[in-house]
């Protein structure tokens, strides 16, 4: 297979550019945000993007979906990335699409994921760092099993129809797929730099059946390796499209901006730390495509997603610097989109283990 | 003054602060709003405040250093130093932010005339008068060459025309300190430097809201302002010297951002908490630079007091001190994890960690980019040519 | 070639492969005295390395892709892949190093005349003739345009005279690729490109000692040189074009160099051995990027082939690649200690580590500085202005 | 104490600089190294050395030294480090000189020290890296001790006329001064990048009296950090002098090298590189001189000692990179020096602990 996109996910590239860029332009976010939107994105995009097939990229033909891969829900997610896009997009039709792949819950949730009307949420950390432990408990309760404990950073979590968590059972991980109006739930929704709106989540005695399990009791870090492996490469791929577009947006501006009478696209200093940044982002682009490819395969793709994650957490962290930076002045003021890029490229890096857990665990992985 | 005074004034000072400075105001600051800035319509988080500014102003000890003719401490180096270390030591908060202090105060000790000192200085010194700055125009940014601000000839006076943008606080400054336009024939030699009342007819301000969420900057704008020739500082046509000269202050003062602030560094705390091992990786070199920048702080003072440092090294503290900061909070947005991004609630005391952060990019961009010192460094200390 | 093809392929290439390449051939290289480069006076480190580039050569799998009739393998992209793969799996040697193969022979394959082709590219192929390459000039580093060696017209052949520097194995190669200038009117577009012997009489060559205390460059020297013009490859003063598309080939054969090689990685190796905790963060967040730059160079590879790399593309590459070589030999020399700084001991080889960390810091400098490549892409790719 | 050398300090300075760019420019290390030189250093120029004083600028004036302190010894050895001369000023003058002060083997060695007679070398290291950790055993034997073990890195190990070995006795950690005519000793010189001279050493039951110790039995601790402090410092300071040396030839070749018609000087790309070395050069400055001042005035230096040592390995290391990838291709040769400050500042880099072991001691001091 080689490393670059085939015709047809070129094909999908350019519907999902034109497609973003004209419903949910970096003006759509600013008009959420300033609008201080309760929901944190437009459900109307979210149908809109379900008319497009889109919500089901990952859902197989046989379900009614798209029956793609990570390579092209990483093709909308770079757009959305671009776009700085609102979306329940990463969360519902990647990260927990593939957890429940092939288990009962597809055919509960997936029409309504299809049909652009369901969002799920996604409750791992428990930490303010994503480190992969899981201590909240599940106890054995009757026929079910009763949850316990909080967790943070739960993208969608206040308005999620589905809440995927995972807790510790009497010998492993568990992972649920929890309604949410489940009793003794409360989500506690925070505004986030980039305007972004996650819930603290409680779980106070929370009562489930049985077959809320995702998979098997105590065997979760199947769906869960599903799960993550989806969601950061996804997020790599989002966070390619927010650094690529804070370095086109840069690099555009370093065309038309002048200082002591000259194009500042023209000081050497610049044009070698824009060459450095473009370079960086290329190589991003590979570790990304390589992950996705390998996923798409069915291969061992754990070091080359830990790779893409913690690249594209470098490069894209590079280039909202490089951009605010190279502004100057008015990169500084909200009225300019290019520190939204700032924001938003921080909560991605973060999102689901930053540049160093990754880097860290590719040492792990090394024996080292 | 001998080693056996010195000791004496010491005494004398850790007595007056422990007696003078009030308990709330040897705490940390919790943020931008625990700053005292003083002026008309002064704003106090805390009544305290104004107690400790008063206390100090009356003194001369808000400008320990500034003669006391026009207000301030008369002391020699050695005892400001040792009322620094006393102040640090009891963890004094600072009892007066001012531009008055920091920017405008040194340039009128050197470029002012008798008045001009007799009038401002004694009011900075006490808080009394807010100044602000305006130096960057729209579209001169880092190329102060460019500024268009015009002030025409009116006999006793100039009238002002034009914008400024960047003004730091112009909406609750009382004065300006400002550079304009009187000969529109040369580039830098055509600008004065003048200062008026902000209350002057014809001035507006329209404060520029940042990714931060906050709005310390405003664009200003001067519509026929009336500025009386008395008010211009040194020569008509010489205010680039008065500019360049308190640019260099403001660069020192800025490079001090580098440097933890006074007590607990949050980021050595933090990393006691636990972090992951690459970040402590970082932080132990981030600690290198810091602590070496923390000496290259004290040798840089030391040598500026003694005539010893270039007259370009306020470039190399600004480009420095700056980056060094940015790189500080990205360390913290790290540490702090989820925790830190979040923008609104009580428990991040509304989003301090990302706003601040996120104000920590501008360092390297106010006073001067670090791309325009990189460029003083290279020109003017290593000699490279154009 | 269809897939039950290509499984069969697969098979008899594996078979062939492990009856023919010799044991000692599919050990780690121990350094650069184990490459082998052939030519009319070939040095061998071990016997073995005569026998595995003959039998490679006689198949044409030295260039499995160059067509049969010029020596070649005749395999098209599927099978060469494979052959790749089946050499890596068995951990053989690459049989033959060669400018010939890697810049010189693509160039022939696009510009050469039949005749030129066919005179050369069987040699190359069987490592009968050894080339150099003839780029540098002394005044001219990495300005091209500014070349000084003279081809003057003398009928049915060009006199040379001038001086090059960086010829690569200059005092072991048996011809030489070279750019000379044909107009001195015009910059680049006075430059043609010639082969010629280097045992022609006025060839003169003198080793450069490089810091890493080897001499792999030269400085050579020509004095009324004669060149037949049929040694022109490509028209008259267009060499610049030739000079460029090999360029190009050079920039990706270097750019593999941020790669570990075949085989364990000694960064990861010593790693487990126990480094301390920051150079164990440093290394990890170094294979970050390293494998990226994996992925980016079978990437770029894949696109080359499909025509879809950006023209200017190896210049990223070649930046990327060598400033993360040195990054690497720098952390390797880290995890070495003061065992890495022995110079000429048995236990270090020789100094092995610190010559080759020594040798990563001409990569960035060889083929186009990196300040160039960083030009190239600001220009080409980002078309940022002048 | 103000943070800039005194009128006297600037003086010497003045001095020490002319004496070692006129006696022991770079041509006298490349010489030495071209003849194959076995000793590594010129003992004509320790004389001289020992003629000006400069031998004793540690010992104090009672025992017929300069008593100066670790300003005044860095100075000298920063004008060492800028001419890359081969000394044995930093070993034998400093850290020994540090490490014996106020002992009874001060009367021993510090007259042959002062004359210019004697040669010290430090035996710490058991491990290609710096880490502190003293495993070399020594016994109780008769009145006296026995050594067995290994060491390396030994500089001037192979011609030194005394050996500062710490070793582990039965409650702690021992300092001896041993003779190295010592039997069971053997040295195995080992010439290293930067052509200097450092020994393998192997202790094959050497026997010292009990009058060997340096301090008392099992308190070595305390002699030991004096000489790593100073050993530390004046590393730092040397590679201060070995790191402006290279900017400063760097610097000058910007200014004369011509390329596309123009100094290569002129281009901003490089003058930003220029300026921001410049940075960390004075920041490195300023650390190596808290460093010095604190440990003159006998306080706590421990942290200051790691900042110097790590800022000034950082800071020298950018240099000699920024060095040879400014010369481009002739710094790639051996005929200019360039190259020779890359690898003196490797070895001073990697001696008494690299940056990052300094950066880690750093970290633990303060509690992480």
């Amino acid at each position: 297979m080689p490393l670059y996109l085939t015709d047809e996910q070129q094909m999908l590239r350019d519907t999902a550019k034109d497609f973003v860029a004209e419903h949910a332009p970096v003006s759509h976010m600013r008009a959420l945000r300033d609008a201080n939107d309760a929901t944190g994105f437009s459900r109307d995009l979210w149908k809109s993007f379900a008319e497009l097939g889109l919500t089901g990229i990952l859902i197989p033909e046989s379900e009614n979906g798209l029956g793609l891969g990570q390579v092209e829900a990483g093709v909308v997610l770079e757009e959305i990335g671009r776009n700085l896009s609102p979306s329940p997009f990463l969360i519902t039709a990647v990260a927990a699409v593939e957890a429940l792949k092939g288990t009962p819950h597809a055919a509960c949730w997936f029409p309504g994921i299809l049909a652009g009307d369901t969002v799920a949420a996604i409750a791992i950390d428990e930490h303010a760092k994503h480190d992969g432990k899981i201590a909240m408990q599940a106890e054995r309760s009757g026929n079910g099993f009763r949850l316990t404990g909080a967790k943070q950073f739960v993208a969608h979590g206040h308005v999620a129809d589905l809440l995927l968590v995972a807790a510790a059972t009497d010998h492993g991980t568990t992972l649920f797929a929890v309604p949410t109006d489940a009793k003794g739930l409360t989500a506690d929704p925070q505004r986030l730099a980039d305007a972004s709106l996650a819930a603290r989540l409680t779980f106070d005695g929370v009562e489930v059946d049985a077959d809320a399990v995702v998979g098997e009791v105590d065997q979760g870090d199947g769906p869960l390796a599903r799960l993550l492996s989806a969601g950061r490469t996804g997020a790599s791929a989002e966070l390619l499209g927010v650094g690529g577009g804070a370095m086109d947006r840069t690099v555009a501006y370093l065309k038309e901006r002048k200082q002591f009478g000259q194009l500042i696209g023209s000081f050497q200093a610049l044009q070698h730390r824009a060459a450095h940044l473009y370079s960086e982002m290329e190589v991003a682009r590979a570790a990304v495509l390589k992950a996705q490819q390998l996923l798409d395969a069915g291969e061992d793709a754990s070091n080359a997603v830990s790779v893409a994650k913690a690249m594209t957490g470098l490069a894209a962290t590079l280039a909202v610097q490089e951009g605010i930076q190279m502004h100057g002045g008015i990169g500084m003021t909200d009225e300019y989109d290019i520190g939204f890029y700032m924001k938003r490229a921080r909560v991605l890096a973060e999102l689901f283990g930053d540049s160093n857990f990754h880097a860290d665990a590719l040492a792990q992985g090394a024996g080292y | 003054m001998s080693e056996t005074n010195l000791d004496q004034f010491r005494a004398e000072t850790r007595a007056w602060l422990e007696a003078n400075c009030p308990e709330t105001m040897r705490t940390p600051m919790r943020g931008e709003k625990d700053a005292t800035w003083g002026g008309r319509n002064p704003v106090y988080a805390h009544p305290d405040q104004k107690l400790w500014m008063d206390r100090m102003g009356a003194r001369g000890w808000t400008v320990p250093d500034w003669p006391s003719e026009y207000g301030g401490g008369g002391l020699g180096p050695a005892e400001t130093k040792i009322l620094r270390e006393e102040m640090a030591r009891l963890k004094c908060r600072n009892p007066l932010n001012s531009f008055g202090i920091s920017m405008l105060g040194p340039a009128l000790l050197k470029y002012g005339t008798e008045a001009q000192k007799l009038e401002h200085l004694p009011k900075i010194a006490r808080g009394e008068i807010r100044w602000c700055q305006g130096y960057s125009e729209p579209n001169a940014g880092s190329d102060l060459a460019g500024l268009a601000t015009s002030a025409d000839d009116a006999g006793d006076h100039y009238v002002v025309n034009g914008q400024k943008v960047w003004t730091s606080y112009a909406d609750q400054a009382d004065w300006i300190f400002c550079l304009v336009r009187t000969d529109k024939t040369s580039k830098q030699g055509g600008i004065s430097f003048v200062l008026f009342d902000m209350a002057s007819e014809g001035v507006s301000t329209r404060p520029i809201l940042l990714i931060s969420g906050y709005s310390p900057f405003c664009e200003t704008f001067f519509d026929n302002v009336k500025v009386p020739k008395a008010n211009r500082v040194h020569d008509e046509n010489k205010g680039w010297d008065v500019a360049k000269y308190l640019l260099g202050h403001e660069r020192e003062m800025i490079s001090g951002m580098g440097l933890a602030s006074r007590g607990e560094d949050p980021l050595i705390e933090a990393a006691r908490k636990g972090v992951d091992p690459i970040l402590r990786a970082q932080i132990a070199l981030f600690q290198v630079r810091s602590q070496a920048f923390k000496a290259m702080s004290e040798r840089f003072i030391d040598e500026l007091k003694a005539g010893k440092a270039h007259p370009a090294q306020p470039s190399m503290m600004k480009y420095y001190g700056t980056e060094l900061n940015k790189a500080r909070h990205e360390l913290q947005m790290a540490t702090g994890g989820s925790d830190a991004l979040e923008w609104e609630s009580e428990a991040s005391n509304h989003g301090a960690a990302p706003r601040a952060w996120l104000r920590t990019k501008a360092n390297s961009i106010e006073g001067g980019t670090s791309e325009i010192q990189l460029n003083i460094i290279a020109k003017r200390i290593l000699d490279l040519p154009s």
